[in-house]
């Protein structure tokens, strides 16, 4: 039983590395594919790959009067399709 | 415990490890365990330690066993009963006005469901950004790669039990390996299923590994590259479009569902988060789910995690075991990113610095700012931070799919 | 089923089609379709999947039944059988490890409950204002006569039933007819109640050609309508006092209470969040009701609506016949409103333009915008949406009333 | 049963269209009266009925550090009444 | 009950009294009492509230009595059978395609489990700033001597059983004291556990009252103490370290898990929320809690409180009694800190004005602003705000205490 | 009976208002004690006592575009680590 569980944690670390790496591998095919894809053929205005989240900060900090009534319109707005 | 609860809020609060999670998991430990008050427990528990010799004798009746002093031997009899049963004890303790613990209604609902580190999950898509990523896919071969620290681990807790110093079985050698995935939700998600009753001691241990990040990984990434590796300027990231951006989380899926129906509840929620995210027509919904839904499942998340850390359960050899092993996964899965980061430049034709190799663990983002310190330490104009962000959510991605690999193999 | 949940995320993305609810219901549906995830089915379901022969074999017997290698039998045999078994069936999955699936535990709290559908209609009652309808409380005869779509789509989906083209009860008419509500919690309620099986096409049904009402309405408007009457100028409304709005919610409630309690629950909660707006002294929960609340309640119920996107019950003919009649609801939903209008603008004695009565079939605030953009078409100085704005929430209470009605006579 | 069903229609269809229709009438009245009713014993200031959710756009953005005094004064004074 | 929820309605947005809870609490009652909506009932009551004979017949058999027109019969015989009955007899309605009241769910969810008032709880310890009661701790002594109001009351609740006036078990009595407490989420914790009968009657009196301190207040304080004694003029507090405020929560967490387990769920909650308050590492989730989480919270909570005030239980003398008692309670409590202000006054060495005493009934922070108000009139340059916090929150903790000890004594 | 609830009641008087007092008492104990210790062993730049919650404050009314852009960037950090 010992050796049965080493056998099943052996069995565990090649077949879930195995996957991993297979899966990853695929992911990056396919990524590369939709990209070239996309420039290909839905190109657009490009935009700087940037971390930050900016739905988050306009929505965490409407800056003044104005944002505030947009924004409790666009609310009233979806809200009322909800 | 309760010194060890406290001793979690003083890591949280006075040197700042992962305070979001381990403040509510370190009080709710202190809760969990004061004696008498049975937030932790069921209502049958409660009520079998409330030990009204009625009560018991009417437990007994209903279990079909001889009546006993001991209420323990009632649990064990309920244990065995079959499911009709378990209705009827569990409805007789309600009857008798026992309610269950205030932590145990937490901990069902939030985890036993599953359904707080999914909802966590959506939250951290919400607020990931793929963009480094997308400019170099090559990078999701860290991710992979780190991920090795997870299997290493498995292969180490087996090894210990088999030479009897430990005695887990294998999936809780599964839950301790996704230790090793430095990725909270993750961890709490792959525990709640294959190791219920090591939840707490490796949630504790996934998410103080990550505060020491800073400690754990450096060592490891200098020992293993040369001061010129560490010195490599990578190209700048290409701009990557706002459509890229919306579709991946869709490809992400769909591989994800012809591959690995295992890994879709993690997975899912964490692409429909992100794609919540990106698609810009549901911001309102974004920014709930990255605040106040991820906020709110925080709290009863981390009280929940605390009401697993309870004395016969974590005072244990094992808890040492998994703390033990739960290091050997970060610097594991460190090295081996770090490594394939140097095979990767050795024999790619773009430059790329081993450093953002140690990213691919996940632990965003700190794992990249290591990288990226680590990096200046050698070149004092060299910013890797962005480079190190792709293998970093690579990372998250590449525990989410071990997780599901394990609950496939080993789970249910 | 996947191709259909990514049509509905490219309709809510691109086409910006009601996206805060056909994003979660589209990525639901795919999710709800990943083969083995077993993400929209029951414990008892995915043990039943799972065809684990002992399993099966312990189920048969807890059924009373012979053992079935097929687990659909066992399933039916389930169905059949009385409230202790499926007690006992279901604590039997559970113990045998399985557990509910993701969006089958959102299903249950979101919907089957009610309860998610009821949330969101107070938060849209917080963000209501019947100033414009208690200014001109006539147009809620508009709002009632657009109600009129619903019972026309009822009538046309028993007729073809009854040429044996179709195949729905009565409860299923009914329930596509609310779709001419044109008001989304409204519609998944009362399909939750009445066709629990066609609620996802139901609900799809209903957004989307919320989405179409700008399509769908003018060319009906202008076809009823002459150019005289879509030029009419509407007297400026009179201003409504604040004591008025905070009144109004309360005589709504009385009226329900006192004739049609089956709408208590739906008007109830519109009214309560209505009164937690106009009160002013409560605005911490109305703020609440609008945002994180409703934001939370509409991630889970779109998720919810979309697991019941499966392939047996959404390919299926009975969809097309739920399509076609649902566009032919909003039709004629239209036609009646702007006809009463004209009968109004004719009969009464102050001037109302027909165009109006199209807001009649709520779809908050699109409808109204329509007939203000129809109306300036035909008068570029005439501004008729705070006019339309009356009729449009009109239309929110009629369908409401409709579904009270309807629940009341084919319910439970 | 074919014509039982569609005579089901017809009375769902004429009894709803006619509880609709009598709901809102009487809906109508009770307005009206309440209206005149208010507007008589208990007249006020009016304000202009206008779309826009005052509360919610105040709620949703605090536009300055007085705004934000008094808010977090509110919220400590209402919460301790909770 | 309708005319009692408009009532309650009427006091909350007119009057200003406590409209967070009433608001929903008075319109919760009204939707309670809506005949034939069933919303506040469970399932099996609206079941049989049907009374659909066959069904009536099948709950027969399976409570095993006697097929009974009167469908309260067979309640009765439900509330008498043993447990698998219950659950059998609950699944056979929800077979029947009965459903519990969206109100029975809320209440179900929200206060039978006990979790409502203990996250309100928590939010409020997030709001709550310890820092007068450390810079003067003596005067957690107020705060214990207006506890006295709820003892007192007791002893009244029992006083008038015993002459047959009214008609209270020790446990309602104990329910009933609790509202000297002046806490909302500690009396509803309470009544929901002693005596969920009286809850609906017992939440309203509490915010009532809370509602008039400052009319029952000061005419007590003004006839216990002298002109000068209302001018003393107290020392400024000393400055309160950060540190001593993360700490304190502790202390009393510890205190409270060593000396009285029946408390901690409550001041475990309150502890935990002050602590997510002050440490200032997880600030998201403190902004959470005392926000978004606390407003949900109380909305359902509110309607759950409203779905207990039906009319046979609510339209009786005992609802009279507790009315009259709950304001007993107030102003004995009232007394006894004025009193003990007073001697600690008299015979320690600061100067203590006793206005502060009264402060210690909790019913924070209105009792503070009244002790506030009093001294000025006295006193125009006395400003006695910041003192009376001390034994205002002190309040708090006392009635959370004193609720710990009665569940212990009288509960479960 | 009658007179048993009496007792009842007044034992449940007596031994909860002791409990109440005791409690507290000790409460003053620990927590002087605590504050001394503190002061003594840990002492720290003061902050005077008063009402008001910063984190509320700054949490429900970041006032600019920096605040903005510094809660994203907190936001996502720390979301990350969930
Ligand atoms: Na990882
Ligand atoms: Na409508
Ligand atoms: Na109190």
């Amino acid at each position: 039983m010992q050796q049965d569980i080493v056998a099943q944690g052996l069995e565990l670390m090649l077949y879930g590395m195995g996957t991993v790496v297979v899966f990853l591998a695929l992911l990056v095919i396919a990524t590369t594919a939709m990209s070239s894809f996309v420039g290909r053929y839905f190109p657009e205005p490009q935009t700087p790959a940037v971390m930050g989240n900016k739905p988050a900060s306009t929505g965490a900090a409407p800056n003044d009067e104005l944002v505030a009534a947009i924004t409790a319109a666009v609310h009233q707005h979806r809200g009322r399709k909800q | 415990m309760l010194i060890i609860g406290l001793m979690l809020l003083f890591l949280a609060i006075r040197k700042g490890f992962e305070p979001l999670l381990l403040v509510p998991i370190g009080f709710g430990g202190i809760l969990a365990n004061i004696p008498g008050s049975g937030m932790a427990y069921s209502a049958l528990e409660n009520a079998v330690q409330g030990a009204d010799p009625a009560f018991l004798l009417e437990l007994a009746r209903v279990l079909g066993v001889a009546a006993a002093e001991n209420g323990k031997e009632l649990l064990v009899a309920y244990a065995a009963s079959d499911a009709v049963t378990h209705v009827a004890a569990q409805q007789l303790a309600l009857d008798a006005g026992f309610s269950n613990g205030m932590l145990y209604s937490f901990y069902s609902v939030a985890i036993a469901s599953g359904i707080a580190p999914l909802v966590i999950f959506m939250g951290v898509g919400a607020m990931t950004d793929f963009g480094p990523l997308l400019a170099n896919p090559k990078t999701l071969f860290l991710g992979a790669a780190a991920q090795f620290g997870i299997f290493a681990t498995i292969l180490g807790a087996v090894g210990l039990t088999s030479v009897g110093v430990m005695d887990f079985s294998i999936t809780d050698a599964a839950a301790i390996g996704i230790i090793g995935g430095a990725d909270g939700p993750t961890a709490i998600y792959v525990a709640s299923m294959l190791a219920p009753d090591l939840l707490g001691a490796i949630a504790v241990a996934a998410y103080s590994y990550m505060a020491l990040v800073p400690m754990i990984q450096p060592p490891i990434m200098r020992a293993l590259t040369t001061l010129e590796e560490r010195q490599i300027e990578m190209v700048q990231l290409r701009p990557v479009s706002k459509r890229e951006k919306i579709v991946f989380p869709l490809v992400l899926l769909i591989l994800v569902a012809m591959l690995l129906p295992d890994a879709a509840p993690l997975l899912g929620m964490f692409c429909f988060g992100n794609l919540m995210k990106e698609c810009g027509v549901v911001d309102r919904l974004s920014d709930t789910a990255q605040n106040a839904l991820i906020n709110i499942t925080t709290i009863f998340l981390g009280l929940s995690v605390g009401s697993k850390l309870v004395a016969d359960k974590f005072l244990d050899v094992n808890t040492l075991g998994i703390l033990g092993l739960g290091i050997v996964a970060f610097g594991v899965g460190t090295a081996s990113g770090v490594i394939i980061a140097k095979l990767m430049n050795r024999f790619g034709s773009t430059p790329i610095n081993p450093l953002i190799g140690s990213a691919g663990v996940s632990a965003v983002p700190m794992a990249a700012r290591v990288s990226n310190k680590v990096g200046l330490e050698a070149n004092p104009h060299n910013f890797l931070l962005m480079h190190a962000m792709g293998p970093n959510v690579a990372g998250v991605i590449g525990s989410a799919v071990a997780a599901g690999v394990m609950i496939s193999l080993v789970g249910g």
